[in-house]
């Protein structure tokens, strides 16, 4: 049942597809290993950016912005700024015990293993792809839904955000000492 | 006008009370009791008169919870005997300063109101809420008025509460299992349901639990003898007056009732468990120093047989033991009053330090001597009405059970009169004994009065408690 | 419009969003730094994101990319105020090393 | 009118009694005494009237005032029932007590608190009277617990003294013993007949067919045992000789004339229970028996004065135990008037003598009372012929007639009473002669003070050393008026009616001799030979035994005071202790979990990552691949 793309013929979509993988996998897989924090980072960035390649291929478009926008943009800068707040560079981190790392491997094997297995084992039933040919993710079609159906948690969201500001202002600003 | 009126009196009472200040809390509590056993009083004539004071009211629909108050004779009875200890006990308080007296009399209070809701709720988790809610007011009570060591004290009450506590969460699963069961907490309709043998037992048996530690039955009384000695006397009769009388009366109403077939079942036991109690603490009060905890000891005792009693599962048997359970309320709060009256003129509740009282205060000492006399179930007080309809019913059951129960005629003599003659008589005491005081005579005078004339006339409260009694036993025997 | 999926199959999406996912915990369990635990919860965050979006195509539906889209608004938040107390803690106690934070040790 | 009689006849005591207790202390003491005298002899009067009405009309009275205990299958009332045997107990329990009350206002008189003692007295006439006319068991048990209250009232009237106040909660707590199985025995008459009336269950136990004997036996054993304990018979008589502690008169009224013949009363009031139950009936002959050698081999060498009467009332009680074990209740109610008489005299008697010597009670002290007090001398002399038996006192006619019956059923019982008969006549003289013969034993400046009592103790001594010698005519061998007025009360057809015979008069020369012997030992030891008892340290041998009472009151508290102590010791110290560690042992148990369990939290993230991790797995995989 399980499709496997066969490379020899393999469709234009497909390659990308493969392509944007591989480098998600890997950049997924730099960012833990290498020893430089910076470094991590930008794999990072080229992580989230094959992300945004795969929502481009899913053709959700606004996502992919939004992605690029929030993770590359923001939520990587705020890394960086913190990593280079703090100096951290390879030096100041601490040789792991290799029990750690054991564990670490076996949890990873683990979880890997189990969660593959369940997925094959719970045969999936894939059909078909329909397509209703209905347009369902353009900006317009989810503006519509986010602010008609999700109205509400759209506020919540806009208010979690404000509040995560001013926390993070609040704990980020210098106690007074001696007050 | 029906029974809800007297909890509204009460909790009213009870914020009046913390509100009125600490100089006149003790005043605005003790009208407040006595609204409260007015309007129990003009309740009862309204039963008599066949008027319906019972109440139901849909609380919470999901779970299926009402706000349900039965007013019948058993209850009546019990609140009766709640609200005319109440006056009782703030009136004897009257003679000790208490700090921060608003509260003491408001907690006072609200414990009479938790206790009425208890005897009178008709739904179990109504039930249940009032059941815990009277152990708050007494946690309190006992730690912060409370005497001796404030770490051994504090030790000594926070055993009472989780051991109460723990014991009643037994029967807290019980209701629940009930209400998966009947589809609703309604007395009426637990009393209903269709329960296996096996079923039953458990059941059964998270009641006891609750129960046994509550009333307290051998061997889950050890909270009681300390908590007795430390909480202050006030506490002290509240707890051995009116709230043991809480297991009790939640034996007959809940326990026997929903889970009849393993009483039956198990009858001989929990009997020879009441009996042991018996005979067990008889003879520690023997050998007890410490007057309240002598005191204490004669309460395990006495309540051994009531519990007994109650598990006989005969009319003679419950109506003994509601009898019994009246009669000991009201006994042991004018012993532990006598206790109280002792302390306040010596400053000790050693019985060693004590004697010689006779000579100095001729009163006191009569007084003691009749309550004395009453607990040791004299013809004539009401305690032996109780005492002789529970020893009967036993006595059909098993006559060893009545041979066995009834040594607590002769240890409960030995011990009370060892106590009575330590403390009371003998060389004059050294230490001056001024003779009661009006407010104290007058307490001691109510108990007294209520006790002879029960003593030679208990057909009121017979009459009042036979019916309801006789619709738990259709209850208990209907299959 | 075709569906995508009809030429890369919604398994191979939930595949790699599986490893994804096991890396991040991977990450998490394997590094001490708390910047880098943090970037593999973000990698975590991202594999649930894109299997939503796959399987928003695959219904059809756009539902699925309003969850994406919450999470990611969720996601920011948690990051700001996270590196924000990852900084003091780091001007506290000069390190941002997990094996350091061990005050509710038991 | 029966009904106000009746309420009069109780509720004068009792009135006395309130009225003393609230205000006797202001009224004064001859007030106070006063009061307490006359409530009593009001009741005394009612009692006679009640008296010529059953006479007359040979009909008992029943009162019932309301409903008392409900229990489902019985219905007690509180209730009266004057029938023959309850107004002749009123008769001698309100006249004699009538006269001790008279006593009392000048024994007790430099006593402070002489208005308490009027009050506990006229509180022991009131619980007499319910005793004896209360129509079911369960209002004589009203009565009989009262009373025993009162008497435990009244042995630690003095209460400064721990002694006395020991020997008072030593009756009580006896008395208790007794009263379980009064209770028990009720409790299973209750539930064998439904009824504790005694006119019903009398109907009851005629019209039954196929009683359980057995199980009626085990009753009218515990109602024995009860009566036992109220009337001091083996094995609960300790407490009668401690009893001696309280003030003479209550010696007299409570343990000597009245409240211990509060068992002799119930058993003949029960006549009908007992008489179905054979083996009862004999094991009450053995134990009234023994109860009467033992009690008077004791009194033979007791020295306290009114120790020796008090063993001398446990012995005499034993005879009419002995009687009634042989089903001969009439004889057992006439040695008890005679023996009411004579002993309430003696003891009133050694009241005075007590009196004069300022509270001295040993014998040894005594001696040459005779001139110093002749009216105390001679009515005790008569009483002590009484007792002894010689002919044409009182005692002679109820003590022959009680031999006779034992000679009838069970010749050994009958020697065994004769000897305590011997051995009555011996002490009683030996009493005598220490007392008031020879020259005085005691201080000078007793001797000194030497003197006759007053007019209000002499009177009721002389009141009663008359009825003690005439009291024997009430029922005279052969010509009974008393077997006649009693006979409506029992069910057994009087077809033992004795016929004067040889054997009679034998028996009765012998009784007579015995006793004569007895006093001649007596007067040959004390009064030729001028013995006078050893000091305590000295008494050895058999004599040192019975001086000490057979040590039974040191075995009673070996074998069951000291055990329950030691075991209340070790239920404080062991079991009460160790129940409390074991639920402080739960809390504890808790404690360590959570104390091992805090070690778990070791606070690395890396850790607990790895463990949820694990977890993960596992409940994943269970709930996939498990099915």
């Amino acid at each position: 049942m399980i499709h496997i793309p066969d490379f020899a013929h393999a469709t234009t979509v497909q390659v990308i597809f493969c392509f944007l993988a591989f480098i998600t996998v890997i950049t997924a897989f730099l960012t833990i290993f290498s020893r430089n924090p910076i470094h991590s980072a930008i794999y990072l960035v080229i992580c989230f950016f094959s992300i945004a390649g795969h929502y481009l291929l899913l053709n959700s478009q606004f996502l992919a912005v939004v992605h690029i926008i929030v993770y590359s943009g923001a939520i990587m800068i705020l890394f960086l700024f913190t990593i280079m707040l703090m100096n951290l560079n390879e030096q100041r981190e601490v040789h792991r015990p290799r029990i750690t790392r054991l564990g670490a491997i076996v949890s990873f094997c683990l979880i890997l293993i189990v969660l593959i297995t369940i997925f094959i084992n719970s045969k999936p039933i894939v059909g078909e792809y329909d397509s209703t040919g209905e347009d369902f993710q353009s900006i317009k079609v989810l503006g519509k839904i986010l602010l008609d159906e999700y109205m509400v948690p759209f506020e919540f969201a806009s208010v979690l955000l404000l509040v995560a500001m001013i926390g993070t202002v609040l704990l980020s600003k210098k106690e007074k000492l001696n007050k | 006008m029906n029974v809800s009126t007297i909890l509204i009196i009460l909790l009213i009472g009870a914020f009046a009370t913390y509100f009125s200040g600490d100089k006149l809390a003790s005043k605005v509590a003790l009208l407040f009791s006595l609204a409260a056993l007015g309007c129990s009083i003009v309740l009862l004539n309204n039963y008599n008169a066949g008027e319906n004071i019972s109440l139901i009211n849909s609380w919470i629909n999901h779970p299926k919870i009402s706000f349900a108050l039965n007013g019948d004779g058993l209850g009546l009875a019990m609140v009766l005997l709640t609200a005319a200890l109440t006056p009782i006990i703030i009136f004897s308080s009257f003679g000790n300063e208490y700090k921060n007296a608003k509260g003491f009399y408001a907690l006072i209070l609200f414990m009479a109101f938790a206790m009425v809701g208890t005897f009178l709720a008709a739904d179990g988790l109504l039930y249940y809420i009032f059941w815990e809610l009277a152990l708050i007011p007494i946690y309190f009570i006992a730690l912060i008025w409370g005497n001796g060591d404030a770490e051994e004290r504090r030790k000594a009450v926070v055993k009472f509460f989780i051991y109460t506590l723990a014991g009643s969460l037994f029967m807290l699963t019980a209701f629940i299992y009930l209400y998966q069961k009947a589809g609703s907490f309604l007395i009426e309709d637990l009393y209903k349901v269709n329960l296996s043998a096996c079923e039953q037992f458990w059941i059964f048996l998270a009641f006891f639990l609750a129960y046994a530690i509550k009333i307290p039955i051998i061997p889950f009384h050890t909270w009681q003898a300390n908590v007795y000695q430390k909480a202050p006397t006030v506490g002290t009769m509240l707890l051995s007056g009116i709230m043991l009388k809480m297991g009790l009366y939640s034996v007959l109403r809940w326990q026997l009732p929903i889970a009849p077939l393993a009483a039956k079942e198990y009858m001989n036991i929990f009997i020879a468990l009441g009996i042991a109690g018996v005979i067990y603490g008889s003879i520690v009060a023997l050998r007890q120093k410490d007057l309240k905890k002598l005191l204490a000891y004669s309460s395990l005792a006495h309540v051994g047989l009531i519990a007994a009693g109650s598990y006989t599962l005969t009319l003679d048997g419950l109506r003994g033991a509601v009898l019994q359970m009246i009669a000991h309320g009201f006994v042991v709060v004018g012993l532990f009053f006598a206790a109280e009256v002792i302390f306040r003129r010596y400053e000790t509740r050693e019985i060693e330090e004590m004697g010689g009282i006779r000579t100095q205060s001729p009163k006191f000492t009569s007084m003691f001597l009749i309550l004395v006399l009453a607990s040791v179930a004299l013809p004539s007080t009401f305690n032996f009405v109780g005492e002789f309809t529970v020893l009967y019913s036993l006595s059909q059951i098993n006559i060893w059970f009545a041979i066995l129960g009834g040594t607590t005629i002769i240890l409960g003599a030995y011990y009370m009169l060892r106590m009575f003659q330590h403390v009371m008589l003998g060389e004059t005491n050294s230490k001056t004994f001024s003779d009661v005081t009006l407010n104290e005579g007058v307490s001691f005078a109510a108990i007294i009065a209520v006790l002879l004339f029960f003593g030679f006339y208990p057909k009121p409260i017979t009459d009042l408690i036979t019916p309801s009694l006789e619709t738990i036993l259709q209850v208990i025997n209907k299959n | 419009m075709g569906n995508i999926l009809n030429q890369i199959g919604i398994e191979n999406y939930i595949f790699l969003s599986v490893v994804l996912f096991c890396i991040g915990i991977f990450g998490v369990l394997y590094r001490r730094n708390a910047i880098i635990v943090f970037m593999s919860i973000e990698i975590m965050l991202n594999a649930v994101n894109l299997l939503f979006v796959a399987f928003s195509t695959y219904h059809q539906d756009a539902q699925g990319q309003v969850f994406v889209f919450f999470s990611m608004a969720v996601a920011a938040a948690e990051v700001a105020v996270g590196l924000a107390i990852l900084v003091s803690i780091f001007r506290n106690i000069g390190s941002i090393s997990i094996d350091n934070l061990k005050n509710l040790k038991g | 009118m029966d009904t106000n009689l009746a309420l009069i006849l109780v509720l004068t005591p009792l009135l006395g009694f309130l009225v003393n207790v609230f205000f006797g202390k202001s009224l004064g003491k001859t007030v106070s005494g006063a009061i307490g005298t006359i409530a009593v002899a009001i009741s005394f009067v009612v009692s006679v009237l009640l008296f010529n009405q059953i006479t007359s009309t040979g009909k008992g009275i029943e009162v019932t005032l309301f409903d008392w205990i409900q229990i489902s299958n019985l219905k007690i009332n509180l209730g009266f029932l004057l029938d023959q045997l309850s107004v002749l107990w009123l008769l001698f329990v309100t006249g004699i007590g009538s006269l001790i009350h008279l006593y009392s206002i000048s024994y007790m008189h430099d006593d402070e608190n002489m208005h308490k003692f009027f009050a506990y007295l006229n509180l022991f006439v009131f619980f007499m009277i319910t005793l004896v006319i209360g129509s079911n068991l369960l209002v004589l048990f009203i009565g009989w617990e009262g009373v025993g209250l009162c008497s435990y009232l009244l042995i630690g009237f003095w209460h400064k003294n721990q002694d006395y106040n020991d020997a008072a909660k030593k009756a009580f707590i006896m008395n208790r013993i007794g009263d379980l199985g009064l209770l028990i025995g009720m409790f299973i008459i209750g539930s064998m007949f439904s009824t504790l009336d005694y006119a019903t269950l009398k109907t009851a136990i005629a019209g039954a067919s196929n009683l359980n004997l057995p199980l009626l036996s085990l009753a009218a054993l515990c109602l024995f045992i009860g009566a036992c304990g109220k009337s001091a018979q083996i094995p609960l008589y300790t407490w009668l000789p401690d009893a001696m502690a309280g003030p003479t008169p209550v010696s007299a009224l409570i343990h000597a004339a009245t409240m211990v013949t509060a068992g002799i009363f119930m058993v003949t009031r029960l006549n009908f229970v007992f008489d179905l139950a054979t083996d009862v009936q004999s094991v009450i002959a053995i134990i009234g028996a023994i109860t009467s050698l033992v009690a008077a081999t004791i009194g033979l060498v007791q020295t306290d004065i009114k120790k020796v009467l008090a063993y001398s009332t446990v012995s005499q009680l034993g005879l009419m135990f002995l009687a009634l074990g042989f089903g001969a209740y009439e004889v057992a109610v006439f040695h008890v008037i005679t023996h009411a008489f004579f002993k309430a005299c003696l003891f009133l008697g050694s009241g005075s003598v007590i009196h004069g010597l300022h509270g001295e009670q040993d014998m040894r002290n005594m001696g040459g009372l005779r001139k110093a007090m002749p009216i105390t001398f001679w009515t005790m002399l008569i009483s002590s012929l009484a007792i002894s038996g010689v002919p044409f006192f009182s005692g002679f006619f109820s003590k022959d007639e009680i031999l006779l019956t034992a000679f009838h059923h069970s010749i050994p019982l009958y020697v065994v009473g004769s000897i305590a008969s011997i051995m009555t006549a011996f002490y009683m003289f030996r009493l005598m002669f220490l007392t008031f013969f020879k020259e005085f034993r005691g201080t000078e400046e007793q001797k000194h003070h030497l003197h006759e009592s007053g007019s209000l103790i002499t009177i009721p001594l002389i009141i009663l050393a008359i009825l003690a010698t005439f009291g024997g005519l009430i029922s005279l061998p052969g010509n009974s008026w008393l077997n006649e007025y009693l006979a409506p009360l029992f069910t057994k057809v009087a077809g033992e009616e004795h016929h004067l015979g040889t054997t009679e008069y034998t028996l009765m020369g012998v009784a007579v001799l015995g006793g004569l012997l007895g006093i001649l030992i007596a007067y040959v030891k004390y009064f030729k030979q001028d013995n006078v008892p050893e000091s305590n340290e000295n008494i050895t041998g058999l004599s040192k035994v019975l001086y000490n009472k057979y040590y039974v009151d040191e075995i009673y508290d070996a074998v069951f005071v000291a055990p329950v102590n030691s075991l209340s010791k070790f239920f404080r110290d062991y079991i009460e202790t160790g129940l409390s560690a074991a639920v402080f042992g739960l809390g504890k148990i808790a404690n360590e979990i959570a104390f091992q369990g805090k070690k778990l939290q070791t606070g690395s993230i890396g850790l607990y990552l790895f463990v949820f991790v694990l977890g993960l797995c596992a409940i994943v995989s269970y709930i996939f691949l498990a099915q």
